[in-house]
């Protein structure tokens, strides 16, 4: 493997930082970590009480997130994975606008049509649309950066993905044509230890994920994904040679989920006991938090104003997202395309019609709409 | 007899075979120790050890592609897809490669082997974890398409499909995984491929459908059944190669006609019942050939219920087609 | 007004485009310099550079991955699949990615591209330099699907595909290629999507058809008209959406209908025609729905020419309905 | 690049060679060569005048072909491209096989289902059943090499494909699962200059492409594809690694497309002069033919009976194959199925219908057959 890039020690020392990140945006940073823990565990007690149906935690792998978000601006292109919503926090995103897709709700921009956790943004920042299929978004991250160079601007494509993304068709398609393109585009890879029940050890024989740059002709970077300082460090690296016309890079963080999967997993059953504390004790929030401390940037104070302020966000982003009623039947129809096509129209009109006269759909105001 | 759901009874129908004949691999995502992530495969690690059901990377193209290359040297692969809707990557493998091969080498090689997954709506699984591909495998040739709804035919329909000397796609319908119980023989036995069921007999009016669309009908034909209509119910679980006489005698017998199926309206399955009719026998009908699909855009999450063909809207057509 | 080959109409629509809007971006595999393997993009690398017409790695997921980012980002991505039986490793990006991302994502992210591709048999090109399929792709809502037959169309047709807001899949009939020439207007012009023509004006039969088959029923009919069989031919050309109202106003207007494809029988597009029919129109039908198509197995190499329809089996389909 | 394995010296001296094949072998490998090269000549021809429709040709190629196939028993497995003849000539398939393919007639193992040059046999050797789709019978090799290995026999998967196959996706999935399953599969690579009009500096970035076995955590290696022993060693040692259980190997054979891509293809639209010129001076041939006459096994007699016996078995078999009889109309429907399902068989009952009707078709017997 090759040697990873690692600044915040473990008692939250971190003597090669140079200062990169002002003070305030080191706060700002933890601040991002904390929100996306605190939407975290209120989503996770939202599908227990049945109120959402599906979420993924993130537990673990906020350094990485959040790191690697606060590298980049908010025009750059972010290709994002179900796991990277702090991404979209960290820039500005609303908790509320979160949660209106957690709930599928007429306020969701994506009108209900997607699973928990797919968001979708394109202010104020460019986070892409999630699919769920693994992979099919990094050569979509390469096709953007080549149009954004092509069109003569700087922004460049982040395209962030897990271990088992490492072994879709997108991977290859992707880094080889991104290699050869010379893409201002930035390969993160999340190895957090699994794939669904899979370890990463069974999902390749390679010498860590890195390693696998040469085989596209980019450089390779290893970092430690539970620290935000080296993940920030390693994208902007890879963001500033993008820019440049410089090409690609692939970067694993390595990092571990703390979590299952999904709400719907049970990891007792396949992770050993014994790796689960050995991370725990690696935690990447309590790792900024000491190196905060060091600075004199964090006190008990502050982490109660914070946390405080965390929760009550994302409380009232659920208690408005609950209040929101479901989409209406006519969003099945709409924006499949630019302009609804006759049949398209029928199915709807026929649908409208069956709800107007057997009930149980809501018809709206009777006509169909669109 | 065991009383099994459908998720079981698949169950049952590997630990059989894989008892039966050591050729038999299963492997896939999550397959193994976990037993998938709907628990299909549970307990076969462990009874068969790691080199009969194991768990792959994450590529659907490398699973399929090796299972092509385990048939045509000895073994028997049944390789899982986790959900149908991830089974695109592997569609090159499928449509170029499986089906094709017994024909491209004058069968010189073949590729005995099961794909299964579990595909349909009904989980709120939105546009990727609920879609009905039967369509663009069915015009596939070379290929056989199979749906189980009930537990005793996912045993048979299994066990026949792995000892098919073709490939075989097998769909299993996650909505009736745990909803669905019935009696399963202990043991081995098949169920013929390229045969319907019927489901339930009636004189009025024929209805066409499949998988989990199966009890939805069968409500609608009971509730119809109270207002007077006789509905015939026919389960095509063998969607390729499909029992043609049969459908065509199903129509004729009613003269009036509902298809039903998941999957989006345009070009679906349910057209080539259509059209198998109205070529072969629109003399005999009474009635237009209805339709009760899915619409014709992805499939959404909240609003699942309004998409899917329920118990309302197969009445209604029933209804429509007996009155017309 | 100019007199080309399809070929060169395809030709004139990209540089016509490519002149007009500097967004549109041409790729695909030996595209460039070479002008692709049929000549299709000639000269565009030579016109525009490198930066707009340019040679890929042979990846088609990657080409039609990259071609979905460059479109949510402000090009107008216009590539190239070299053959259409090698789409299928991009069959993910399109029907799970290019279909999907309007309604996923509420419209805030769209695809507006367009994937050309050379379609069908007629080359002596075999089981994968041969196939027809539309039907896979049809039934995926979303998506745009459209098959020219004539030069001025395929041009009018092109632009309207690059200047459409959704992904286009734009089937070249190869067959067609340099076999068929007509009247092409300069400069830029559009053919409405989701519109039919009208090959032929008829009364006793209706033939419906795209792309190659387009000729062969056109020769069929004018057999027929000796015999004194007027038929109606209609070439579809925007197979989705589809023009449904304009196909039943046909098909009711002789009440006899053949629908002819080169693409399997089983599930292929000719069964949403029937379908159509069946369900709105069977009560003007005086004959079954016919099908004349390529057969269910895979495109044979030395026997192509019994394998895809021609003018002797349209024909006797025509004189099947129309005597029936 | 990793450096190149390489034995035969432009003279013909080969000072490392450890006779690893006798001087029989020798002579025999050099004779396949002349035979490739006999069937290619005849095959051009007969594309030219028009008998045949298309055909591939290998000039430039033999010695990593032959090499290969030298280096493996018949009863390993080969997954070969389009441009591998030589391997199953090597292994005993006949030349009137070949030409039955090539003609696509009633005598041909696909019954002229297939274009020509895609070749199928089970014996003398299992030599896959080659298609169009680029890739493909990568992850396939690594299947039949696992159920190999699951039977407890020493056979290996040999899947050789070209530098444009690099990027697609079955190399992608079959490298990487053959790592992890560490499958007995050699991934032999190609690399001849081009993939069609894209020179192979197009087709990646990455630093040749025997790198790209760090990505899959398999060695890789770097042959002179136009020296035949060097193949012959390299594709040795992998296959006795493979053998051993200790994994797969991914070979690049460095060579040269010394014609067009097919008889469709044009090259001197795209390949510069000057490179077809350097490469003609590395012919392999000739290259093997100076190292027989080195070690005083060849002359021009030999020379000239060995060209003479390919000349006229080619010849023969390209008599043989244009006087057999196309395949029978029934062939378009058997195979699809072992057994022929009904609405195939009313398909074809239809077909044979209408050809005894009108004509135009050799519905031979007049019922459908099957
Ligand atoms: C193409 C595809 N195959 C399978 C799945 C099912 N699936 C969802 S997440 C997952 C594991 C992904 O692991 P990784 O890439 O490491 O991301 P992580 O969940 O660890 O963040 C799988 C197999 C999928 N979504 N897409
Ligand atoms: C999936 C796929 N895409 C495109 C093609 C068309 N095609 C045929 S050969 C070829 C180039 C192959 O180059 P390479 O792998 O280097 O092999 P070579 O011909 O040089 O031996 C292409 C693009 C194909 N056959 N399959
Ligand atoms: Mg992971
Ligand atoms: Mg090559």
């Amino acid at each position: 493997m090759t040697e990873t890039l690692k600044m915040i020690e473990a008692d939250g020392s971190a003597p090669s930082f140079n200062g990169a990140l002002d003070d305030k945006a080191l706060v700002y940073c933890y601040r991002t970590m904390l929100m996306v823990r605190a939407f975290d565990d209120i989503c996770m007690k939202l599908q227990r009480s049945g109120r959402i149906g599906f979420s993924i935690p993130n537990k673990g792998v906020e350094a990485t997130q959040v790191g690697a978000a606060s590298a980049l601006r908010s025009t750059d292109f972010f290709f994002p994975s179900y796991r990277d919503f702090g991404m979209a926090l960290h820039h500005g995103a609303e908790p509320v606008e979160m949660m209106h897709n957690m709930f599928g709700n007429a306020s969701d921009s994506a009108r209900g049509r997607q699973m928990p956790v797919h968001f979708s943004f394109t202010k104020p920042l460019r986070f892409f649309s999630i699919s769920s299929p693994i992979g099919t978004h990094l050569p979509q991250a390469v096709g953007a950066a080549f149009a954004s160079q092509a069109q003569g601007k700087d922004d460049v494509s982040l395209a962030s993905f897990g271990d088992g993304g490492t072994s879709s068709t997108g991977f290859h398609s992707a880094l080889n044509m991104a290699g050869v393109w010379k893409a201002p585009v930035i390969f993160l890879c999340q190895n957090n230890g699994w794939a669904i029940s899979l370890p990463s050890s069974g999902q390749t024989a390679s010498d860590g994920y890195a390693i696998k740059a040469k085989a596209y002709g980019m450089p390779g970077v290893t970092v430690d994904g539970n620290d935000l300082l080296a993940v920030n460090r390693a994208v902007s690296e890879a963001a500033e040679r993008a820019r440049a016309g410089e090409g690609p890079t692939l970067i694993e963080a390595f990092t571990y989920r703390m979590g299952g999967h999904s709400t719907s997993d049970d990891p007792t059953k396949y992770v050993p006991a014994e790796e689960l504390e050995k991370w725990a004790k690696k935690d990447p929030v309590l790792r900024m938090q000491r190196f905060l401390a060091q600075r004199g940037l964090w006190d008990e104070a502050l982490e109660e104003t914070l946390q405080a302020e965390c929760a009550a966000e994302v409380a009232a982003a659920a208690k408005e997202a609950q209040a929101t009623p479901g989409p209406t039947l006519e969003t099945i129809f709409s924006d499949v395309y630019e302009t609804l096509p006759n049949h398209l129209r029928r199915q709807g009109e026929q649908a409208f019609d069956l709800a107007a006269r057997k009930g149980d759909a809501d018809a709206g105001g009777g006509a169909f709409p669109l | 007899m065991a009383i099994l759901t459908l998720l079981q009874a698949v169950n049952d129908a590997l630990h059989t075979k894989m008892r039966d004949d050591e050729r038999v691999t299963v492997f896939g995502e999550d397959v193994g120790p976990k037993g998938g992530v709907f628990l299909a495969t549970e307990g076969l690690t462990r009874e068969f050890g790691e080199r009969r059901c194991f768990d792959t990377p994450l590529s659907e193209d490398g699973i399929v592609g090796a299972a092509v290359g385990m048939a045509v040297n000895g073994l028997l692969p049944v390789c899982e897809i986790q959900f149908q809707d991830f089974i695109f990557p592997a569609f090159d493998q499928i449509v170029s490669e499986a089906a094709k091969l017994r024909y491209r080498s004058g069968g010189q090689y073949t590729a005995p082997m099961v794909i299964r997954t579990p595909y349909g709506g009904g989980i709120r699984g939105g546009l990727y974890h609920s879609q009905s591909g039967e369509a663009y495998f069915a015009h596939t040739p070379g290929l056989k398409v199979v749906i189980p709804s009930t537990p005793y035919d996912a045993k048979g329909l299994l066990i026949a499909a792995i000892e098919d000397p073709d490939p075989v796609l097998f769909l299993e319908p996650k909505a009736l995984y745990r909803s669905l119980k019935g009696e399963v023989p202990e043991g081995s036995y098949t169920v013929d491929l390229s045969t319907v069921r019927t489901a339930r007999e009636g004189s009025d009016v024929t209805v066409f459908c499949y998988g989990a669309m199966v009890p939805v009908c069968e409500k609608a034909a009971a509730t119809a059944a109270e207002g007077g209509i006789e509905t015939h119910v026919v389960d095509l679980r063998t969607l390729l190669p499909l029992d043609e006489e049969a459908v065509l005698d199903a129509a004729k017998r009613t003269g009036r006609v509902v298809v039903v199926h998941e999957a989006p309206r345009f070009c679906g399955y349910g057209a080539e019942i259509s059209a198998l009719i109205a070529e072969n026998a629109i003399e005999y009908m009474e009635a237009p050939v209805r339709r009760v699909t899915g619409f014709d855009t992805p499939f959404p999450n909240t609003l699942e219920h309004h998409y899917m063909p329920d118990e309302r809207r197969v009445l209604d057509a029933i209804e429509g087609v007996a009155s017309f």
